[in-house]
């Protein structure tokens, strides 16, 4: 058909996304027989994990049809904030004031600035009209001078046990930072299975102009969905400063790209409106699935960055001859 | 002649033509008839070369055609011009007339002012009278659909396909239509002629082709045929609608509105609206005649909360004074709106019948004050497709899918699953067949029955003389009429539609 | 050449280095910045953010600003040298820190770490530590980067003479602490038996080492790092990385200032090259060393 | 209206774009006196001439709906491959074979070279359907990764004084890069307005359907559109390594985002259909002159990033203001 792609066949793209993961696994454990093993399962879940938290973010926004590209650069911000709180407090000389931060409180306080950088890409998106492309982008630009400014370009380290928990500890057999991606998943899976602002994401996606009749506020939609995304940018950015016990001021850089792919692989549609996070959730698994297995594989550096181009084109690929007729 | 023989079309899960067979005959208008989804839409896309992938054969001038494309069809002299519009908003009036055919120079460099010329000429033929380099984008709906035609004479066709060629635009471009259809049908092409509008069939058409549920039921001439006979052999049965004219009289005000002006959007000193004032009252039917560029469409806009920042005026609900900036507003007035472009405005095409229907009312469909409740919305859906006869066999089909008739009763059902007080419905006809047409003024007359306001915007004269108990009529942005149905007749309506024009 | 002052009547000194992403390159600029400023001029740090053509944009910019001289950090051996001829030829004299550049007559001074030898130094370190025989890992830097190659060619060039060493897996980790755990934790999916880890620079080893951490392999698993970073001087003390290559910044960045005062005032006959040697910096001698120098 | 956004104002758009620049100018000029100098100028000029052959191509593709990530990797590996060529022929020890370049022969085959991997994004975007973003989302990483593999990681150089010039050289008393992009703008704004390609570029962007209904063979169209671009990139990619005497393999990475910038700033729709190539020279001329701005007033490179974010969100603010109504 040459009119609006249909799809009566969500559940067939899903179907599909899962077949080229399930390939990918075969080739792979055909190659390596340390791959299918209990041990490398949670590396690869737990690798992931931040890519999970901050792609689930990502695709509540494209579906929207929006997009964040600011998210590495907010994570890195966020963990910098987190983890200077909790090493440094606030210091003003001046005024001889030191504040200093529980572990709870500087990750709340690390979770908040992600929300609120997110809801200013949100607020400059639906208050002055910026493409969503641009106005992240800047974002990008601006949460990266910020990481720099407040770090001053040092990586701040050494944050203590508790805080090293949330990267690197295991709660009932299973890592906690796959505990936490597990939660971010299922939640944004009810939200936009079972509620109402689910609901109105796709119907934005689908047909803004639609939604505004419909009398939905389009405006409020954005800014929860831009300050969720900007939230989980920050959990994630949490997860990774844990994870290394330092926050590096350069982290997440090219995260965006990362995400973007995870939510495309898996067959949400960047003109908004149709996928879903199951599908997100199958995109992350097969990047990480194949980060792991080049490793693995001791595929050269230089063959590397070729092999996974290659394999993400097949895989959309064959995503795409499932869903066409 | 041209000849369809067994054409079978299928879409995944959807047969859309069946064996169907037609003749086309030159130097005649082939009028082809039949309910909203009986396919007609779908073969003309066959033979204009937009779906290559059928059964069955097409015979042209005794030969096999088999057509690669739309680019193939219009070679071999066969154009169309489709129900739905397919202009590039982005590009002028002549860069769309002449897209994919420029004209260019020696050199293979366009040849704007020898593209302007034609261009100019072939809207004067159509009547339309604007500037060449205006953007399509910035056109009326109607001025769009003239555009299309405009497009379709430009080639040398001699088989012209005119799918609803009608839909949005008034009389007095209809019977402009009509002259250019006579001006073709002398030089001896043959013309494909699709509406839903009888009136308009019975004016034109020499040969009829009814079409049901995909097949070809009959064919004949017009002249052999009445337009009972016809609606019968359409949907199977007799129908009747029309309306004896109730002189009942209607009292308590639900919507009244007093000196609506709109600003123009780029010339501020000049006005869309002006000084607009009238009452809407309970149990109602007011119908808003106007011809193309009327304001009809701009004043629905405006009483939903469209245009804040460019109105001004008063409104009241009920006798309160309300304040409407957005359409939240309006719903929460009890005001409900169904857009002129349902395309556009009205539904979300790639998703479900069901989530279409209840985007509106999502709030009632609440369990816990967070979680949705599936079944309610699935019944809810339910009893709207059956209500309003949405010929589909799921709710979970995807709205897109649907033919435009029952794409409209979508948008219906999504509003009135909000029970409004006041439903403002701009032309909800367009491009229903008439057994629906029938079934949504009998609609209606029932929800006004139930006491609902009902401001009822249409093109077509005869519909605003059936289903209205008062007609109002506006003129470049003024009321300039507002009187019981009793009083209206086609020639006083239309007087005061272009009364302004003659005056000004 | 008209030489132009800063507002404040100061003359000016840009410090351009190829990349501010990467602490130990912050460190350096840092330090040249503070030496000229302290020396009485105006400092501006100019980030090249690892692209010679953003390079060679800061040194046209510079030029037309009338810097008086540049304090270098290179993005590369080979494509820095156009940029730094551009300044010759405006009479804006370049000392180059830390990385060489492939020309002599361009630059005025190079003040200049010595990867390779400092690699070659880690070899042999690496080589008795593990007795000659062992299963190791390689994390490269950025693989399109000078420092990467010298210092993987000069550890090779001691490790390969020995059959018994045998490299199992070699990767890139991009000179990034969290690709070189995520490197780390799948290469030891497929090797959980090996007995040292070569890192490119200090990031990487303690991104190694806290994978290591997590597998529980830290004790076993010698762990080699390059620069001196805060977190590795560390790490060597409380026996968690065994070794790095001291790199000076800090000498390099303040020569660097010193010789651009100099030639300011006068000053012309300036050693093309001083080699500041790497230091293998191990649990042995730590004593003597606090992040990015002596004590 | 609610409806599509109504433009008339396309040339209000650009004066919008022009205003911006303008007040940019005038702002930097008055803060520093070394601006508005000849030398800076052709300064200013010289190093937006890469990002200006870059974001033509990038304005076509996006006219069309269309992105291209692809394009930093694409002008390495071209860059490469010329300098690669110019320098050491084509050796096959095997076959006792050796081909020499000539200065000629090596610029036209990295032009070709370029002209073709932008051919593969069209083939693939056209030929599966695979979205724009995540074709050359996957191209980027190949590339890249082709790149490392021709140049094995480390930089060709020293490739003669021939070659030198297109980088560096001056003609008539402009520079050699700014006569390469000024031909390159005058050819794409002689495409984009006075030729049926150019006509079918805005149609398909505007209404992809109808452009389809009118017979436009549009994946001819794309292929050639992501055809131009990557030869442009692979023209990028010569002046960027003629400059340096050097091609680095890490050369342009993060350009596209500058180009996408460019073309934003200056107008384009990302949805297609609408725009122009002026436009994007003006946000070409945005981004190199608040570049250079940034460094004139000795402004920390830190704060730079959040400068330079803030600027072209502002920019872009501007320019949507005029538009809105
Ligand atoms: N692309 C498609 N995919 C699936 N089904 C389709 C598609 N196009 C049309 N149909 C189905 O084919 C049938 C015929 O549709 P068609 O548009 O030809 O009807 P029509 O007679 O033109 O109706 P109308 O009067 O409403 O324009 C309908 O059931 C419609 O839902
Ligand atoms: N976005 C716009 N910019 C400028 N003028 C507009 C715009 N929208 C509408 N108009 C003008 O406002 C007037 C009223 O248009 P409106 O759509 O309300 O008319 P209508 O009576 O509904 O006609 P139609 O039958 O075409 O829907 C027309 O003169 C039209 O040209
Ligand atoms: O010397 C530096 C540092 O080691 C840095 O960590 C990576 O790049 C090298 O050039
Ligand atoms: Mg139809
Ligand atoms: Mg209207």
């Amino acid at each position: 058909m040459i009119a609006i792609q249909k799809n009566n066949a969500l559940n067939l793209a899903r179907l599909q996304s899962l077949i080229a993961m399930v390939v990918l696994c075969i080739i792979i454990a055909i190659m390596s027989d340390k791959f299918l093993t209990m041990d490398n399962g949670w590396n690869v879940l737990r690798q992931i994990s931040v890519n999970i938290c901050i792609s689930v973010g990502m695709t509540l926004i494209v579906l929207t049809a929006g997009i964040d590209l600011s998210v590495g650069s907010v994570l890195a911000l966020c963990g910098a904030i987190t983890a200077g709180l909790l090493k440094n407090g606030i210091k003003l000389p001046t005024l001889d004031l030191f504040i200093g931060f529980t572990l709870l409180g500087s990750l709340l306080a690390g979770i908040i600035a992600g929300g609120a950088l997110g809801l200013f890409n949100g607020f400059v998106i639906t208050k002055f009209k910026v493409p969503p492309f641009v106005s992240t982008l800047a974002m990008l630009t601006i949460a990266r001078g910020l990481t720099m400014l407040w770090t001053q370009g040092h990586p701040i380290s050494n944050l203590g046990p508790a805080f090293s928990t949330i990267g690197t500890g295991w709660m009932l057999g299973i890592p906690v930072p796959v505990w936490i991606a597990g939660v971010v998943v299922l939640l944004a899976i009810f939200i936009t299975r079972q509620t109402r602002l689910g609901r109105y994401i796709y119907a934005i996606g689908g047909n803004e102009n639609a939604a505004i009749l419909s009398g939905i506020s389009i405006n409020k939609v954005k800014l929860i969905v831009y300050g969720i995304a900007g939230a989980l940018a920050a959990v994630g950015g949490i997860m990774v400063t844990s994870r290394l016990d330092s926050a590096q001021p350069n982290a997440g850089t090219g995260y965006e790209l990362d995400a973007i792919a995870a939510v495309v692989i898996g067959g949400t549609s960047l003109s908004g409106g149709k996928g879903s996070i199951g599908g997100t959730v199958m995109g992350a698994v097969i990047i990480g699935v194949l980060n792991n297995g080049l490793v693995l594989l001791n595929v050269s550096p230089f063959w590397q960055q070729v092999v996974k181009g290659a394999v993400i084109l097949i895989a959309v690929i064959i995503d795409k001859g499932g869903k066409k007729k | 002649m041209l000849i369809a023989q067994n054409i079978t079309k299928k879409f995944a899960g959807v047969t859309a033509l069946n064996n169907v067979h037609l003749e086309l005959h030159p130097g005649m208008v082939n009028a082809i008839i039949g309910e909203n989804g009986a396919g007609k839409s779908t073969l003309m896309k066959i033979l204009s070369g937009v779906h290559t992938d059928y059964e069955g054969s097409i015979i042209y001038n005794n030969e096999t055609l088999k057509l690669a494309g739309t680019k193939d069809a219009e070679a071999k002299g066969i154009v169309i011009i489709h129900q739905e519009l397919n202009l590039v908003p982005g590009l002028s009036i002549t860069e769309n007339i002449f897209l994919g055919r420029e004209l260019c120079n020696a050199i293979g460099i366009l040849d704007k002012r020898e593209m302007t010329r034609a261009a100019k000429k072939l809207m004067e033929k159509v009547k339309l009278d604007v500037d060449a380099g205006t953007l399509v984008g910035d056109l009326k709906v109607g001025q769009q659909q003239l555009v299309e035609i405009a497009k379709a004479l430009h080639t040398k066709a001699s088989v012209i396909i005119m799918d609803e060629p009608t839909s949005a635009i008034s009389d007095k471009e209809v019977d402009n239509l009509f002259v250019i259809v006579n001006e073709l049908r002398n030089e001896g092409k043959t013309i494909v002629y699709i509406s839903h509008k009888l009136k308009e069939l019975f004016t034109i058409a020499d040969r009829f082709v009814v079409m049901r549920d995909g097949c070809s039921i009959e064919s004949g001439l017009m002249s052999e045929m009445t337009q009972d006979g016809l609606i019968r052999k359409m949907t199977g049965r007799a129908v009747s609608g029309t309306r004896e004219n109730s002189s009942q009289v209607f009292t308590e005000p639900v919507l009244r509105v007093h000196n609506v002006n709109l600003k123009n959007t780029s010339r501020h000193a000049s006005n869309v609206l002006t000084d607009i004032s009238f009452t809407l009252h309970k149990g109602e039917i007011a119908g808003l005649y106007g011809l193309m560029g009327a304001g009809r469409t701009e004043l629905m806009e405006t009483l939903f909360g469209l245009h804040p920042k460019r109105a001004t005026g008063d409104m009241y609900v009920n006798e309160q004074p309300v304040q409407i900036q957005s359409p939240i507003h309006a719903i929460k007035h009890g005001i409900a709106l169904v857009p002129e472009d349902r395309k556009a405005h009205g539904l979300i095409l790639d998703q479900k019948i069901k989530s279409n229907i209840s985007i509106t009312v999502l709030n009632q469909l609440e369990k816990w004050g967070i979680v949705l409740h599936n079944r309610k919305e699935t019944n809810l859906s339910k009893a709207y497709i059956q209500q309003l006869g949405i010929k589909t066999h799921s709710e979970n089909n995807i709205a897109g899918n649907l033919s435009g008739g029952n794409q409209q009763k979508i948008v219906l059902a999504k509003w009135l699953a909000t029970n409004p007080r006041i439903l403002l419905l701009d032309e909800p006809t367009r491009g229903i067949d008439i057994n629906a047409r029938f079934e949504i003024y009998n609609l209606m007359k029932k929800l006004a029955g139930e006491g609902m306001a009902i401001l009822l915007v249409s093109s077509e004269l005869p519909e605003i003389l059936t289903a209205s108990d008062r007609v109002l009529v506006m003129a470049e942005g003024r009321l300039t009429a507002d009187m019981p149905v009793a009083e209206a007749t086609e020639s006083n309506v239309l007087k005061y539609a272009i009364q302004h024009n003659i005056t000004a | 050449k008209q030489q132009q002052k800063a507002e404040n009547g100061k003359k000016k000194i840009a410090v351009v280095v190829s990349t501010l992403n990467n602490p130990w390159f912050v460190f350096l600029a840092e330090t040249a910045a503070a030496k000229a400023t302290a020396l009485g001029y105006d400092a501006k740090v100019f980030d090249s953010q690892n692209n010679t053509a953003t390079e060679g944009d800061h040194f046209e910019n510079i030029i037309v600003a009338g810097f008086d001289a540049i304090l270098f950090n290179s993005t590369d051996a080979n494509g820095s040298v156009a940029n730094v001829m551009k300044a010759k030829k405006a009479g804006i004299p370049v000392f180059c820190m830390d990385r060489e550049i492939n020309a002599t007559n361009a630059a005025t001074s190079q003040i200049l770490s010595d990867s390779y030898s400092g690699a070659v130094a880690i070899g042999v370190s690496f080589t008795q530590q593990l007795k000659k025989k062992g299963r190791y890992v390689e994390l490269l830097g950025l693989v399109g980067d000078n420092n990467t190659w010298a210092r993987s060619k000069g550890f090779h060039s001691v490790t390969d003479n020995y059959p018994g060493l045998q490299m199992v897996a070699r990767q890139s980790a991009d000179f990034d602490r969290n690709k070189a755990m995520e490197v780390m934790e799948s290469i030891l999916q497929a090797h959980p038996d090996i007995d040292a880890v070569f890192c490119g620079n200090d990031g990487m080893a303690m991104g190694a080492y806290q994978a290591l951490v997590a597998a529980g392999k830290a004790t076993k698993v010698k762990v080699f790092g390059f620069d001196g970073a805060e977190d590795v001087i560390t790490a060597i003390k409380e026996n968690k990385v065994y070794g790095t290559g001291m790199q000076f910044p800090k000498v390099m960045a303040e020569t660097a200032a010193q010789f651009a005062d100099e030639y300011i005032k006068g000053r012309r006959d300036f050693p093309q090259k001083i080699p500041v040697a790497v230091e293998l910096v191990t649990p042995k001698n730590i004593n003597d060393y606090i992040a990015y120098g002596k004590k």
